[in-house]
C-alpha cells in the first residue's frame, strides 16, 4: 500500500546488481579486491586484490558482506517488520504495525493518549493499541526515546509493518 | 442478482491473479493481500487496492485469518476469494467470513467440514450411491482393525489421514509385513501435519488412472458438470500435466461419472465450483476418492475445452445467481493440455530451485494460454509453492494438443541465477510413447524418472 | 500426401512468427529472412536458420524476389510462405518461386492476376452469379464514360483503381460537380501507386457494413468457409477492430454471402486461404467487393470461433493434401475480437509513432491470444508498418468478449519514448454505445475521430 | 547509441557491461588488477595486477569507439552494409556482399581469381562476382590495398552484407 511503484523499481535494480556483482565475484579469476556496480549511470568496477601486498591486505574492500545486505532486496522489504529499527531518516527508529487491524492512540474513546510528541519514552512502553477481530493488541516500542512523529490516525486502519510512530532515541 | 462490488483475494502468485482478471472483466474491484515476501508481485499492481497482511511464513499472512478479516474490513470488501491451497477449503474460515458479512466464495462451512473428513465423504458418497474402493467404512480404530480390513481387502491396500486430501498424508502398503508400521508412520504423520491422527484404509490400485469431474452448483439446488480431466501424471501426488477431457475412455461411462459426480455434490448439499476425483481402472471401473471444493490449479483446460470462465460462473453461483449454463449448454471441443512449470529440479528429485529471473518471456501464439505470477525481474520466493506457471494448449485433436504443448514449450525463455524448471521433464512427458497413446496410469512419472 | 521440409517465409512482424510457429508445430523447419533494420528480431531468432536480404527498404529486401528466391535455394527450402502486404498476391513472384522448383503458398499466379485486377474480377464473379454494386461493367475509358455511369447509378458513387485494392486507391465523389477532379486525381495517384491508371465505378454505400467471409479452398476443386468477419471499425480503409461472427445479421443472409463466397471462389480455380469481401447494406443486401488470395491480418478472430488453424490449413491445402475439414464440420463457437495495437498517434491523425519499447508486457490469461513481434528492448522501426500486436479475446458472447477485450487492453503495458499507440482510441470504440450494439458501419472511426 | 532513461533499457546495458568485463577477464592475458567498465561515456578500464611492486604501469586499453560499436546493435550490424568500411580489427576494410546468391572468385570455373591474398589491388577493382537468379554481378572493391582475407569459399552462398574480403589499404 505505502511502498510506491518508484521503490519497487529500485529494489528491482537493486536485486539485479546484487545478482552482477556476486556472478562476477563468481566468475572472474584471481583473488578480488574489488567489485563496484553502479546503476546511476551504470558502472561495474571490479579491482582485484595487490598480490604483492598480500599482508598488507584488505583495508580498501567495500566488503561484499556490505554490499549483499544492502542490495538484497529481501532484506530491505525485512526491514519493515516488526518492532523498532533504525528508519532511513538518520537518528530515528520506528515502531510499526505487528498485525493488521485499527489503530487507536488511547486505551478506550476519551482517555489519555499513549503518546504525543515530544513526550518521552521508554523501551517496552505501549504507544498504542490495535483491534484486530475484536481483541485489542498493545503495541509496545522497543527503544525508548523522544516521540517524533504519529503517523497514523487515531482509528485508522493500518496494514501489517505500517509505521504507526517515530522515535529519536536517547545517546 | 447483483454481482459482487469487491472481492478481496486471499491468495497469491498466479491463482491470484487469474481471480484478479475475472474480476475485472466482470466489473468487480479488486483487494489484493500479500506477504512481506511478494511485495513486488504482479496481482499486488494489478488490484485497485493492496494491503500487506504479514511476514513471509504463510501461517502469519496467506493462512493468518485475522489479518484477512481485517484488510477485508478495512478495504470494504464484500467477498473473499481464496483461490487454491492456504484456506479456500477451511470451514473455520467461511464460518468467520460469514459472522463478520462477507461472502465466502466456496462451499457452506458445514459441507465443505464433511468433504473434507475423508471419513465421512466416504460414507456420505456410499450414501449418495456413488461407487467405493473396497476399504473401511468409518476410520479405523486401531492396528488389529486395520489388519482385519487389510486382510479383507486383499494387498496392496493404502493407508490414507481422515484429515488429508489433494495425495498428502498416504501410505500404499504391499504386504502384511509392512502394515503395522506404515500404520504407526501414517497416523504420526497424519497427527503432526493435521492434527488428527484418524486413518482408513482402501483398496490400492496399481494401474489406476486418476480422473476427476469439474462440477458446478448453485445455491438453489441446480448442479452440472462440466466434463472430466485426466490427472494421472503425478509425482508423489503432485500432478505435473493434465488434459481435458479424460483420453481413450468409454463415453458411456464418462457420462456416468459425470452423472455420479453431480449426484453425489448435490446430496451433501454443494454448493459452488468443485471437483470431484475418480480412480478409474483398467476396466474402466470408477472409484470415488474425494471432493475438493476450490477451484483447481488445472481448470484451465475445462475452460479451453468447454469455452466456460469458470472463475466468472463462480462468482455468479457464490452471488446467489441460478446456473447460467444448463447441462445441455457445455458442449466439450478439442483436448486441451495443461503442464505445469514448477522451479524444481527434476535432476535433483524435485527439489525446489528458485532465484531471480533474469530471462522471462512465456510462450503465446494460437491456442496457447499461459497463467503465471513471473515476470523478467522477479525472484521466485522460496517460502511458497513452487509452482511459476501453467502452459495450457488446445487443439481439435489430441495429438495436435501435444505438439502445439511441445512448441509452447520450446518457447518459454526462462532463465536465472539457479532458477531450474520441470520444463525438460514435461518434455519427456510429452514424447512418451504411453503417452501419446493416450493409455497411461498414474505410474507414468516413477518410470521416465526412473529412466 | 507429404507436408513441406522447410519454408521460407518470406516477411517479417507478427505474421511471420506466426507462420513459423505454425510450422514448428507441424513439425515443418523454417527459414527466415531478415532486412538489416530486423536483425534484432524475434523470429529470426525463433526460426531454425536466418538470411539478410537486404537494406530497410521493402523494394530491396521484403519485395526483392531474386534475394528472397536465392535465400530459399541457399537453404534448400521447398516452400514459400508470403505471409501477407509485401509479395503474398504478387503473381510474377509466385511464377518466379515455380520455375525455381518452390511451391508459392498462395493461389495460382494466373487466379491471382485475375483477381489483383479488380475490373476483371468483378466481370467474374458477376459471371459467378454474385451480387454486385451497381457500377462500370469494365474500366471506365474516359471522363465521359465515367459520368454517364455515375450519372446511371446515382450519388455518391465511388470511383477505384484497377489494380488497387486493400482499401487503397480509391475516392468517393458526392456530386456531379465533383466528378471530373476526382477521376483526374484518382487516375493519378493509380498510375504514381500501381502503375495502372485504369479505373471503375461503383455505386458508394454511405452506411455500409465491411463483412468479409473466410474461404478455404484445395487444390482437387474442394473449397468451404469458415464464416464471417465484421471488418467495418476502419479509418480510412485501414482496420482497427475486427470480429468474428459478423454480429447482427440474419442467418439466411449470411449463409447466402458465405455460399456465394464458396462459389465466387471455385468459379476461377482460387486454391489456398483467402477472403471474399462483401459490403452489406441497411438492408443487409450483400455486394461483392474483391477476393484476397493471402492469410489476413484478423485471421484470429475466425480461429477462435471456429477452432481452425488457419495457417495448418493454408500449408496442408499447398502441399496439395485434400481439405481436412468437411463444411459440417466447421462449427463457429462464440464471438472473438481482435484489437490492432499500431504504433501510431490517434490524436495526430494516427501518425506514425515508433520507437523503443523500454516496458513491454502484453496480457495474458484465459481466452486472450496476443500476436506480436514485440518485446522489452525491441525498437519498433519506421521503415514499415505500424502493426505492433494484435490482442485478441474469445467469449461465448458478444458482451462478455468486449468486455475481456476492455480487460486485455488495460493490462498492455506498453512504453518508450516516442511511443504511442492506437490503445485509447480501441477502447473509446470498445464502449461506444452503436458498437455495444453490433449496430455499426464504416462511417464508426469518422464519427469517433471527430469527437 | 540511444540512451533511454528506463531500467529496463539500463538493465539491458547493464547485462552487455556485465558480459564485456567477464570476457575481458577471460581473454586478457597476465594477471588482472583492475576492469572498469562505464557506460556514460563508454569506458573500459583494465589494470593488471602490479607484478613486482613498483614499475608495473597499469595498461589501459581498449579504447571507447571498439566498445561503442560492441554495444550498438542496430550499428553493429549496419556495419555490415554494402560496399567497404573500417573494419574493427585495426587497419583493415571489408568488402561485403551487396546482394544474396552466390559468391564466385574467378569470371567462370578453372579462370584465374579476381584476387588472391596478397595480391595489391586498386579502388574500384572487381574481387569476384555474385550469381543471382542467372545474373552475375560484380562486386568491386571501393578502397584499393593489399588483400588480406578472403572470407567467403568460391562457389559458397552469401546473404546480403555478409564480408567477402578483407583489405589492408595503403596508407
Amino acid at each position: 500500500m505505502r511502498q510506491g511503484s518508484g521503490t519497487d523499481q529500485r529494489q528491482h535494480v537493486l536485486g539485479c546488481l546484487h545478482e552482477h556483482a556476486r556472478r562476477l565475484a563468481d566468475e572472474l579469476p584471481g583473488r578480488l579486491g574489488r567489485i563496484r556496480v553502479c546503476s546511476g549511470d551504470v558502472i561495474i568496477e571490479v579491482e582485484w586484490a595487490p598480490i604483492a601486498l598480500a599482508a598488507a591486505v584488505p583495508a580498501q574492500l567495500e566488503p561484499a558482506a556490505a554490499l549483499v545486505s544492502a542490495l538484497e532486496p529481501a532484506g530491505a522489504i525485512d526491514s519493515r517488520a516488526i518492532g523498532s529499527q533504525d528508519a532511513d531518516s538518520g537518528n530515528t527508529v520506528v515502531v510499526s504495525a505487528p498485525l493488521v487491524g485499527t489503530f487507536y492512540h488511547a486505551p478506550e474513546p476519551g482517555a489519555e493518549p499513549y503518546v504525543a510528541v515530544g513526550k518521552v519514552i521508554e523501551a517496552g512502553a505501549t504507544i498504542g493499541i490495535i483491534e484486530a477481530m475484536k481483541l485489542l493488541n498493545p503495541v509496545t516500542a522497543d527503544t525508548g526515546g523522544t516521540v517524533a512523529r504519529i503517523c497514523v490516525e487515531n482509528g485508522e486502519a493500518v496494514e501489517f509493518s505500517q509505521v504507526l510512530v517515530e522515535i529519536t532515541p536517547h545517546h | 442478482m447483483e454481482l459482487f462490488q469487491k472481492i478481496l483475494i486471499a491468495n497469491r502468485g498466479e491463482i491470484a491473479l487469474r481471480v484478479a482478471r475475472a474480476c475485472r472483466e466482470l466489473g468487480v474491484r479488486t483487494v489484493a493481500v500479500y506477504s512481506t515476501a511478494d511485495a513486488d508481485s504482479v496481482v499486488r499492481r494489478y488490484a485497485d487496492e493492496a494491503v500487506c497482511i504479514g511476514p513471509p511464513p504463510p501461517r502469519r499472512s496467506y493462512c493468518n485469518v485475522a489479518a484477512i478479516i481485517e484488510a477485508a474490513k478495512m478495504t470494504e470488501a464484500d467477498a473473499i476469494h481464496p483461490g487454491y491451497g492456504f484456506l479456500s477449503e477451511d470451514p473455520d474460515f467461511a464460518e468467520i467470513c460469514a459472522e463478520n458479512g462477507l461472502v465466502f466464495i466456496g462451499s457452506p462451512p458445514n459441507v465443505m467440514a464433511s468433504l473434507g473428513d475423508k471419513s465421512m465423504a466416504r460414507t456420505l458418497m456410499r450414501q449418495a450411491g456413488l461407487p467405493l474402493l473396497t476399504g473401511s467404512a468409518d476410520a479405523a480404530r486401531s492396528a488389529a482393525d486395520v489388519r482385519d480390513i487389510a486382510d479383507a481387502v486383499g494387498y496392496p491396500v493404502i493407508i490414507k489421514a481422515v484429515a488429508g486430501g489433494g495425495g498428502r498424508g498416504m501410505t500404499v502398503v504391499w504386504s502384511a509385513a509392512e502394515l503395522s508400521r506404515a500404520y504407526t508412520r501414517t497416523r504420526a504423520a497424519a497427527r503432526a501435519v493435521f492434527g488428527d491422527d484418524r486413518i482408513y484404509v482402501e483398496r490400492f490400485l496399481e494401474r489406476a488412472r486418476h480422473v476427476e469431474v469439474q462440477i458446478l452448483c448453485d445455491a438453489h439446488g441446480g448442479g452440472i458438470h462440466l466434463g472430466t480431466r485426466d490427472c494421472s501424471v503425478q509425482r508423489r501426488h503432485q500432478k505435473l500435466v493434465e488434459e481435458a477431457p479424460a483420453p481413450e475412455l468409454d463415453p458411456d461411462r464418462v457420462a456416468e461419472m459425470c452423472r455420479d459426480a453431480v449426484r453425489g455434490a448435490l446430496a451433501v448439499g454443494f454448493t459452488g465450483l468443485g471437483t470431484v476425483e475418480f480412480l478409474v481402472d483398467e476396466d474402466q471401473a470408477h472409484y470415488f476418492i474425494e471432493i475438493n471444493s476450490r477451484i483447481q490449479v488445472e481448470h484451465p483446460v475445462t475452460e479451453m475445452v468447454t469455452g466456460c470462465d469458470l472463475v466468472h460462473e463462480q462468482l455468479y453461483v457464490a452471488s446467489g445467481t441460478p446456473l447460467r449454463l444448463r447441462q445441455e449448454d457445455v458442449v466439450a471441443r478439442g483436448v486441451a493440455v495443461e503442464c505445469r512449470v514448477n522451479t524444481e529440479d527434476p535432476e535433483r528429485g524435485f527439489v525446489p530451485a528458485p532465484g531471480l529471473l533474469e530471462r522471462f518471456t512465456p510462450p503465446a501464439g494460437p491456442f496457447v494460454r499461459v497463467d503465471t505470477h513471473g515476470f523478467p525481474g522477479y525472484r521466485v520466493s522460496p517460502h511458497y509453492d513452487s509452482l511459476l506457471a501453467k502452459v495450457s494448449v488446445w487443439a481439435p485433436s489430441r495429438a495436435e494438443a501435444l505438439g502445439r504443448a511441445e512448441r509452447a514449450l520450446a518457447e518459454f525463455d526462462i532463465a536465472g541465477p539457479g532458477v531450474v524448471t520441470t520444463i525438460p521433464f514435461i518434455k519427456k512427458v510429452l514424447t512418451d510413447t504411453e503417452f501419446r497413446k493416450g493409455q497411461y496410469s498414474t505410474g507414468l512419472v516413477e518410470r521416465l524418472v526412473a529412466d
